[in-house]
């Protein structure tokens, strides 16, 4: 019976404090936004408020709010959308361990650019060309050295004295190795890719 | 009497509009009513008021003021058929279950006219009415514990979880990668060059290619050009020197770089190929 | 060697605050609180720690925080699954303003059904039917199943097999509870239920 229900809500829920004290005002201002599940609007939160609360008030109160949050792991942030809780940079690394997202990938041209310099380093861009069949976009080069990945180690003493390409200790580092020679070993062919003898040219 | 407040709110939720039907508190009932009139239209909403039987029992015992352990059967019966009556006479759609229960108060009450049986275990008598009694209390007790379990605060009723936004773009992730991978994409390189011939990759000679490296950027942070013993740390041990010193032959192999010397027993000079240091 | 690299790696990713200091330890735990989907027990809390953290020091932190919030507007709840904060029941109306969507009310019917589960745990539907004296409507067990309190823990070896129904952590969880055991105890119905005795005075 929806009767029993009326009064018990009425009953759990306490009789809302005083809101006209400005620290009350900012304690359900603080609960509201925390509680809140997207931004809210100054004229959204001027709802809250029963008598009315001025905007320019809750403006004053917003800010003392995010100066008081100021070295807490929120910050209230004023968006385009209004005023929201988010948590700090600084803490994403613990909750991404919380819920590990599946992170982002390298497309293949990446990696099999990255596999050629692991396996076959020192090489120049026309070395991974060969070895893969078609040119090698210069942002692909980018991104690994831009990673810290790769870096150029020399120049080759042929025409254009193409820079060579290697892997750098951050990348050892990052997959967790202590050499390159942990890669797994794989197999490979024989004539194709025996770049000594396609550049060994007298 | 915390037990009895729930029930007396629960047995007058019809009172809204219609006259009440009984008051329990206030003027206590000695006897039963000798008849019972029931407006028409209250019936309906009574029915509804009702979560079954039981309850309509329960309501007609407290209404009654009786000792629930000693229920005067014969009254009490034939309130609960007049109510029962009522509601058939009035069309409601009337649960079996009603029905049922008429059967066994009915029952219970001929058994009571019968003589009762000694147990055998002594005094003790078998009260016809020990069934009914057990589910009655059973149910009060129930219907009581649904009351306060309406009482305890429930999350979207009484109280919202907190979850702050989490914005992943402020941090930016970079692409994992491991071991694995850079064999998988150096599978694929081999599937799309459709060659069938192989070898191995030996770790002898991945080192050798990393020592490559190695000297490369040593020859390039030293201006290109350096002392041939200076590129070698001893204390790195005998397999170490022999890998860096094959990784030298197979750079000078390559024409990465040049070893010189001006005469014998001289010092040896390395130096990029690439001739930045000239 | 080594030092060749060391340019490269230096620019490392953003490296996560320390986390030996136990104010950072607690700043880290209230942030992961704050910002989680569900109740964090002790354990999923552990897997936020690199190096790892001692169950007995969070449970240590997170009574400080309990303690900390109590005259904040959200209160840390330890439920059947875990830590959670929640809203305190005083906010409840202002939130209301904001989202007036009325909450799910149940009738005498769903709750006497749900007490029996909690009371009873674990009944079928013909025990449930034995105590309330009337069939139950598959609605009723269905919108407690929805709401994810009520779920199949197994079956009674009788004839017909019918499914034993018992309550869940959410159920425990929604409700603020720990455990079965936190539910209000039964009235000991004193077998007279003492109607005569408490109102038949003159």
């Amino acid at each position: 019976m929806d009767d029993l229900n009326n009064k018990t809500s009425a009953d759990s829920v306490a009789i809302p404090a005083p809101q006209n004290h400005p620290g009350e005002l900012k304690r359900i201002l603080e609960a509201v936004l925390l509680t809140a599940q997207q931004p809210l609007s100054v004229s959204d939160l001027r709802k809250v408020f029963v008598p009315e609360v001025g905007s320019d008030t809750l403006r004053v109160l917003l800010d003392e709010l995010r100066v008081e949050w100021s070295d807490r792991p929120l910050e209230l942030m004023q968006l385009a959308s209004g005023w929201r809780f988010r948590s700090r940079a600084e803490f994403l690394p613990y909750l991404e361990r919380l819920n590990p997202e599946k992170p982002p990938k390298y497309s293949r041209a990446v990696l099999e650019t990255l596999a050629i310099i692991a396996y076959r380093q020192p090489v120049t861009r026309g070395d991974i060309e060969d070895i893969r069949g078609v040119s090698v976009a210069t942002q692909i080069i980018k991104v690994l050295e831009e990673r810290g990945w790769v870096d150029v180690v020399g120049h080759r003493d042929t025409p254009g004295r193409p820079a060579l390409l290697a892997t750098t200790k951050k990348f050892l580092d990052d997959l967790g190795l202590r050499s390159v020679t942990e890669l797994p070993p794989l197999e490979i062919m024989n004539q194709t890719m025996d770049l000594d003898n396609a550049h060994q040219s007298p | 009497m915390s037990a009895t407040t729930g029930l007396e709110e629960v047995a007058e939720p019809w009172t809204e509009g219609v006259e009440p039907l009984a008051r329990i508190y206030g003027e206590p009932m000695v006897q039963l009513p000798l008849d019972l009139y029931i407006p028409p239209d209250a019936m309906a909403v009574m029915l509804d008021a009702f979560e079954g039987p039981l309850d309509l029992l329960l309501y007609l015992i407290r209404k009654a003021n009786v000792n629930v352990l000693d229920i005067p059967m014969a009254p009490l019966t034939e309130q609960y058929l007049t109510y029962v009556e009522v509601m058939r006479s009035h069309n409601l759609e009337l649960a079996a279950d009603y029905l049922v229960m008429a059967a066994m108060l009915i029952e219970i009450k001929s058994r009571m006219l019968l003589p009762r049986s000694k147990e055998m275990s002594g005094g003790d008598v078998d009260d016809p009415r020990a069934e009914l009694v057990r589910r009655l209390i059973e149910y009060e007790q129930m219907k009581l514990a649904a009351h306060r379990l309406d009482e305890i605060p429930q999350s979207e009723r009484d109280f919202d979880w907190i979850q702050v936004w989490v914005d992943k773009s402020i941090r930016h992730r970079l692409p994992e990668v491991n071991a694995e991978d850079l064999k998988n994409a150096w599978a694929t390189i081999l599937r799309q060059a459709k060659l069938h011939t192989h070898h191995l990759i030996q770790r002898e000679e991945l080192s050798v290619r990393e020592h490559m490296g190695l000297i490369l950027r040593q020859l390039r942070d030293s201006g290109g050009f350096v002392e041939f013993i200076t590129m070698f740390d001893p204390l790195l041990g005998v397999q170490v020197l022999v890998v860096h010193f094959l990784a030298m032959l197979e750079l000078a192999r390559e024409h990465l770089l040049e070893m010189t010397q001006a005469e014998a027993f001289a010092p040896i000079y390395v130096r990029l190929a690439d001739g930045r240091s000239e």
